[in-house]
């Protein structure tokens, strides 16, 4: 892959290029379809049921059952809506969601692009769903849909702030924003990997990572026990649908950038495992974190909007701060020096 | 001072969260309430309307229909207030198998609750602990009288069906599950700090408004006032019992949280008692004319129900019907106080209050 | 069929005449013992109008049983064995008792009328009976127009204490309305009803909402059904009926706009 | 920290307890004898003593009787007999006045259907209905024909 990419731009590279987008897409596809299948089948199993299991084999078939029910939906726009913007919103979520996959690496030499700003354009990108969140909410013209766009996009920015510098101490200790060196520079003891020595930034990353995902407890924007559904509570068929891929494919994202950034990425924990390759413990790790996510969907309490903000600003802010002059304190006295 | 616009938001009556067709009228300030007027009667079925044209046996499974989720104890006001007119006497074993069913019925409707309030603050899980424990009582019910939610059990004079064999050691068995499930609840929310930051604080009164506003229930009882039926005018057989009122200091959700909690503990003890003390055989139907005809004259009595004070009032002209028979119903008293409660408050208070008050809403509009 | 109705039918008559016979007594040994009490005056006026069809109804149908008993099943000769053992028992429980005052809050009860009577109005109370059937219940009517006060005044007065209001009744009794409050006082637990009358053409009663908040809801509910005004309520408005509603369903005198529904 | 993490063992635990969920409708439910569903009625054992009717809290049932075909029987046989399950709330009350158990309870539940109609219920359904139907009838309010005495 990382051949490709130094050469110059040829019809035939974009081809490949194109090609291998739209494999990622698949992957993708096919990744958000049965993560909400686990998702069921886990929170169903956790809840003392057993979850989908009538469409296909062992209900496997249930999510392409629901993506094909939504496909062929009435597409539905509320009258008094925005119309533009209404359409415009769940396209405009979903393209940076995808576009965000570009930079992370899965092995050593499993990549799609190469950019050593590879975080930051991770996180600048990240931040362009939000604004789609907030014209889904507004171009609805429903008080609910309103309300819950508000509440992510209060959301979204101080979660913003508390990701980007819970990371600066992992970049400080790589030198670099590039996500692959980022992935190659932790070693193959599991203590070598960054959640570790960052374990600060590590906590703080995962909370406003979740929170950021819109996941339970921090499911605010669409609460569906105070805002019915929050900013999509008018869409339905396939917009929803794109909503609803947005949300999985930064399930992926997060997970994928996670287990980069602090779970040592497609390092085995023992250098003796190493015979393993490296994109099995990648899985492995990844689907760790989604597991995770899906654990704490099945038991958490949704917090409060104020309480929210409140821990955002006050806890996690002045956290990941810190975390970054320890890092910093740590690099001079005992690295540098 | 920056000019902020009222956003008028109508909350039900087709929400996830308000417990049924309830519906409230909120003014808004970005998303704190400045003014809150409750609506109902979308489930308004004119139950004593109804009851006015019926006799008395009759009105029973209407009873069951007004607090769908504690059917058991609005039999029970019922023939309470027409043996009460006509000065019935209950056989032993029928008066214990009444209670056994109420405490049995008040851990159900305490489960509900729980279930339900974590599903209102966003935790999916406890909802279905609370349902698969509350299925086990359900279908004890069903096991004796043949129906899951609106029971008809009871009758002027007694109950329709005595135990069925083994019902009873079912019941004996399921107290210290209860027990064992009530620990594994403690330990799945009740050290929760998101869930405890989201009721601490929350919806507070003190007794007086309490009063004032004539709560009952955990509603009144979350403010210190030591007042619950079965113990400050006992009915039934609760004097024979041991049992403590659990009171609450603040009057904020959280003390009413707890409240429930440890009611439904009382109410296991309540029941393990009442096993022992039950006769092993009698009667379950007392001797009561064929035509349940109560003397002129009315009657008001009340009894505590999961929800507070459920009371009966009937007044009669000595005919087969009532006059007028009206029900005192706690989740509409109750429910009065929430429009106080929520200025102030923001959009998600408001479903941790309203759930914290407990209400169903067949009860509010009967 | 027939025997089972007929059989029926004699049991009701039996059991009715059982009731009345009993009430009959406890009534009659009530007069005679309160003869001195002045507020008791209303209630034997109408203990013994109430008293009088019961002798009727017992001495009629005294003989209607006789000659049928021949012609009956051994069930219902047990029903009457079963009759007279209760009766037995009844009487013999309630003799023991009959020496004793016939209510025990009779006392509370004059207490409390002539508190009213001093501390608001000599004719604001216009009746006032213990209702035995109901754990003696003390039962006050109040005047209509007095009915604020007096209110007032069973809340705050420190013997009565009546803190909480626990329900509302509308009852129309055809000749007029009434409103039925139940007071308790949490502390003394001491339960009283109090009753206002109203006429039917314009009902109307002093609302009790600026005393007891409880009687907000509570008295919508009852001009929603009954078409009771509460004048002085904060917030007048239908509640169980849609806003345009037409009548108030409760009311005897109600047609339902189509009966079939 | 400690609760949220107490909270996550529970839910950690319960992916390997016992599941709640049932196969119904592949299995289908086996409901206790007391169950009360459907009624079977049955036409030979009626007297068409109209107490169901009379008890009956929604007004449901409507019944019509002939006289004996048999000249020397008196009395008369049932005609038609109807329960409409659209206001039906299964209360147990028509069975437990029922004289001659000529109406009682089943354990059958399911009633949906596509129509309202299909709802009215005539006497040859209700007859036809007759699996699973209730052993105990318990019928407190019949009749001293069937209890003895006022009980």
């Amino acid at each position: 892959m990382g051949a490709w990419l130094d050469e110059s731009l040829t019809w035939g590279n974009a081809l490949i290029f194109f090609l291998w987008g739209v494999i990622l897409l698949t992957i993708v596809l096919g990744f958000v379809t049965y993560a909400i299948y686990f998702e069921r089948k886990v929170i169903g199993w956790m809840q003392l049921r057993i979850g989908p299991n009538r469409v296909g084999p062992l209900g496997l078939l249930q999510t392409v059952a629901d993506i094909f029910k939504l496909l062929i939906k009435e597409d539905t726009i509320p009258r008094k809506a925005d119309r533009v913007l209404f359409i415009l919103a769940p396209a405009l979520a979903y393209v940076p969601a995808f576009a965000v996959l570009a930079v992370i690496p899965y092995t050593q030499d499993l990549y799609f692009a190469d950019i050593n700003v590879g975080l930051l354009y991770y996180v600048a990108l990240s931040g362009i769903s939000t604004i789609a969140i907030v014209i889904g909410g507004w171009a609805s013209n429903n008080k609910y849909a309103l309300l819950g766009g508000m509440r992510s996009a209060a959301q979204m920015i101080s979660y913003e702030v508390p990701l980007v510098i819970s990371v600066v101490g992992v970049v400080m200790m790589t030198g670099s924003l590039n996500l692959r060196l980022i992935g190659e520079h932790q070693g193959n003891w599991f203590w070598e990997w960054n959640f570790l020595p960052q374990i600060i930034g590590f906590v703080v990353f995962i909370i406003a990572a979740v929170s950021e995902l819109n996941r339970t407890p921090f499911d605010l924007p669409e609460a569906e026990s105070e805002l019915v559904a929050g900013y999509h509570v008018e869409y339905s068929g396939f917009r929803f649908a794109f909503f609803m891929l947005t949300e999985y494919v930064y399930v992926y994202a997060i997970a994928a950038l996670t287990t980069v950034l602090f779970l040592g990425g497609w390092h085995p924990p023992a250098p003796f495992l190493d015979f393993v390759p490296g994109i099995v413990w990648f899985l492995l790790k990844f689907s760790c974190i989604v597991f995770f996510l899906f654990w704490l969907r099945a038991t958490m309490p949704r917090i409060r909007v104020d309480q929210l903000m409140g821990f955002g600003w006050k806890v996690l802010l002045p956290l990941a701060i810190l975390n970054v002059f320890i890092t910093a304190l740590y690099l001079e006295l005992f690295i540098k020096g | 001072m920056i000019r902020t616009e009222e956003l008028l938001l109508n909350v039900g009556p087709q929400h996830p969260s308000t417990h049924g067709v309830f519906r409230i009228i909120v003014k808004l300030d970005g998303e704190v309430i400045t003014e809150a007027i409750p609506v109902m009667g979308y489930l308004h079925r004119g139950t004593e309307k109804l009851a006015e044209d019926l006799n008395f046996t009759q009105i029973i499974p209407y009873t069951d229909r007004m607090d769908y989720v504690s059917a058991m104890t609005n039999n029970y006001v019922l023939c309470h207030a027409v043996e009460t007119m006509m000065g019935l006497e209950i056989p032993e074993r029928a008066e214990f198998m009444r209670l056994i069913v109420m405490e049995l019925q008040r851990v159900a409707s305490h489960l509900v609750w729980w279930g339900t309030y974590l599903l209102d603050i966003g935790a999916m899980s406890p909802f279905l602990y609370a349902f698969r424990d509350r299925e086990i009582i359900i279908d004890l019910f069903n096991e004796l009288c043949g129906a899951r939610l609106t029971y008809n059990y009871m009758r002027v004079g007694g109950v329709k069906w005595d135990a069925p064999e083994g019902w009873l050691d079912k019941v004996r068995d399921f107290i210290p599950y209860m027990e064992k499930k009530l620990d594994e609840y403690n330990n799945l929310v009740g050290g929760n700090e998101i869930f405890l930051a989201r009721i601490k604080g929350i919806g507070k009164y003190d007794a007086q408004t309490a009063i004032d506003y004539g709560l009952s229930g955990a509603n009144l009882r979350c403010t210190g006032v030591d007042w619950d039926l079965r113990k400050a005018e006992p009915y039934s057989l609760y004097n024979r019992f041991e049992f403590d009122v659990p009171l609450g200091k603040t009057g904020d959700c959280y003390d009413r949280y707890l409240i429930r909690l440890e009611e439904l503990r009382q109410s296991l003890r309540i029941l393990k008692q009442a096993l022992e003390q039950m006769p092993s055989s009698g009667e379950v139907m007392g001797k009561v004319p064929r035509v349940i005809r109560p003397p002129a004259g009315e009657v008001y009595v009340r009894i505590e129900s999961p929800r507070g004070e459920i009371g009966c009032h009937i007044v009669s002209k000595g005919k087969a019907e009532p006059y007028r028979l009206k029900f005192r119903r706690p989740s509409f008293v109750n429910l009065q106080i929430l429009p106080k409660l929520l200025v102030g408050e923001t959009m998600t208070n408001l479903i941790t209050i309203l759930g914290g008050i407990d209400i169903v809403v067949g009860e509010v509009d009967a | 069929m027939s025997e089972n109705e007929e059989q029926n039918k004699e049991q009701n008559t039996e059991q009715n005449t059982e009731q009345n016979t009993e009430q009959n007594t406890e009534q009659n040994t009530e007069q005679n013992t309160e003869q001195n009490k002045p507020a008791s005056s209303a209630e034997q006026a109408e203990v013994s109008i109430s008293a009088e069809p019961s002798i009727v109804a017992e001495t009629t149908a005294a003989p209607a049983v006789d000659p049928e008993r021949e012609a009956k099943l051994k069930a219902a000769a047990e029903a009457r064995e079963a009759r007279a053992a209760a009766k037995a028992k009844a009487e013999s429980e309630a003799a023991p008792e009959e020496p004793k005052t016939p209510s025990p809050k009779q006392p509370l009860l004059d207490e409390t009328v002539a508190l009213i009577r001093s501390l608001v109005s000599e004719d604001a109370v216009e009746e006032a009976y213990i209702n035995e059937m109901n754990a003696h219940m003390p039962v006050i009517v109040v005047k209509g127009d007095c009915w604020s006060e007096v209110a007032q005044l069973m809340k705050t007065h420190p013997t009565l204490d009546c803190d909480y209001l626990r329900n509302v009744t509308g009852v129309d009794y055809e000749t007029h309305m009434e409103a039925v409050y139940h007071l308790v006082s949490l502390q003394s637990k001491q339960d009283y009803a109090m009753k206002v009358k109203t006429d039917r053409e314009t009902p109307s009663i002093a609302s009790a909402t600026p005393i007891w908040a409880t009687a907000n809801w509570n008295e919508r509910e009852i001009f929603d059904l009954l078409g009771i005004d509460f004048p002085g309520h904060p917030d007048m408005r239908r509640i169980m009926m849609p806003d345009d509603w037409v009548g108030h369903p409760l009311r005897k005198d109600y047609e339902p706009l189509d009966p079939e529904v | 920290m400690k609760g949220l993490l107490k909270g996550l063992g529970v839910t950690f635990k319960a992916m390997t307890a016992k599941k709640i969920t049932t196969s119904y409708p592949d299995v289908p439910f086996v409901m206790p004898d007391r169950f009360r569903g459907i009624q079977h009625f049955e036409p030979d054992k009626c007297i068409v003593c109209n107490q169901c009717a009379r008890i009956c809290p929604t007004e449901c049932i409507t019944l019509t009787g002939k006289a004996n075909p048999d000249p020397e029987k008196k009395g008369k046989v049932i005609d038609t007999y109807d329960i409409n399950f659209e206001i039906c709330i299964l209360c147990d009350l028509c069975t437990e006045v029922c004289p001659t158990e000529a109406i009682v309870m089943t354990n059958n539940f399911e009633l949906a259907s596509y129509s309202r109609d299909d709802l009215f219920k005539d006497r040859e359904w209700l007859d036809s209905n007759n699996h699973n139907v209730r052993k105990d009838n318990n019928n407190i309010g019949a009749p001293a024909a069937a209890k003895g005495g006022a009980k």
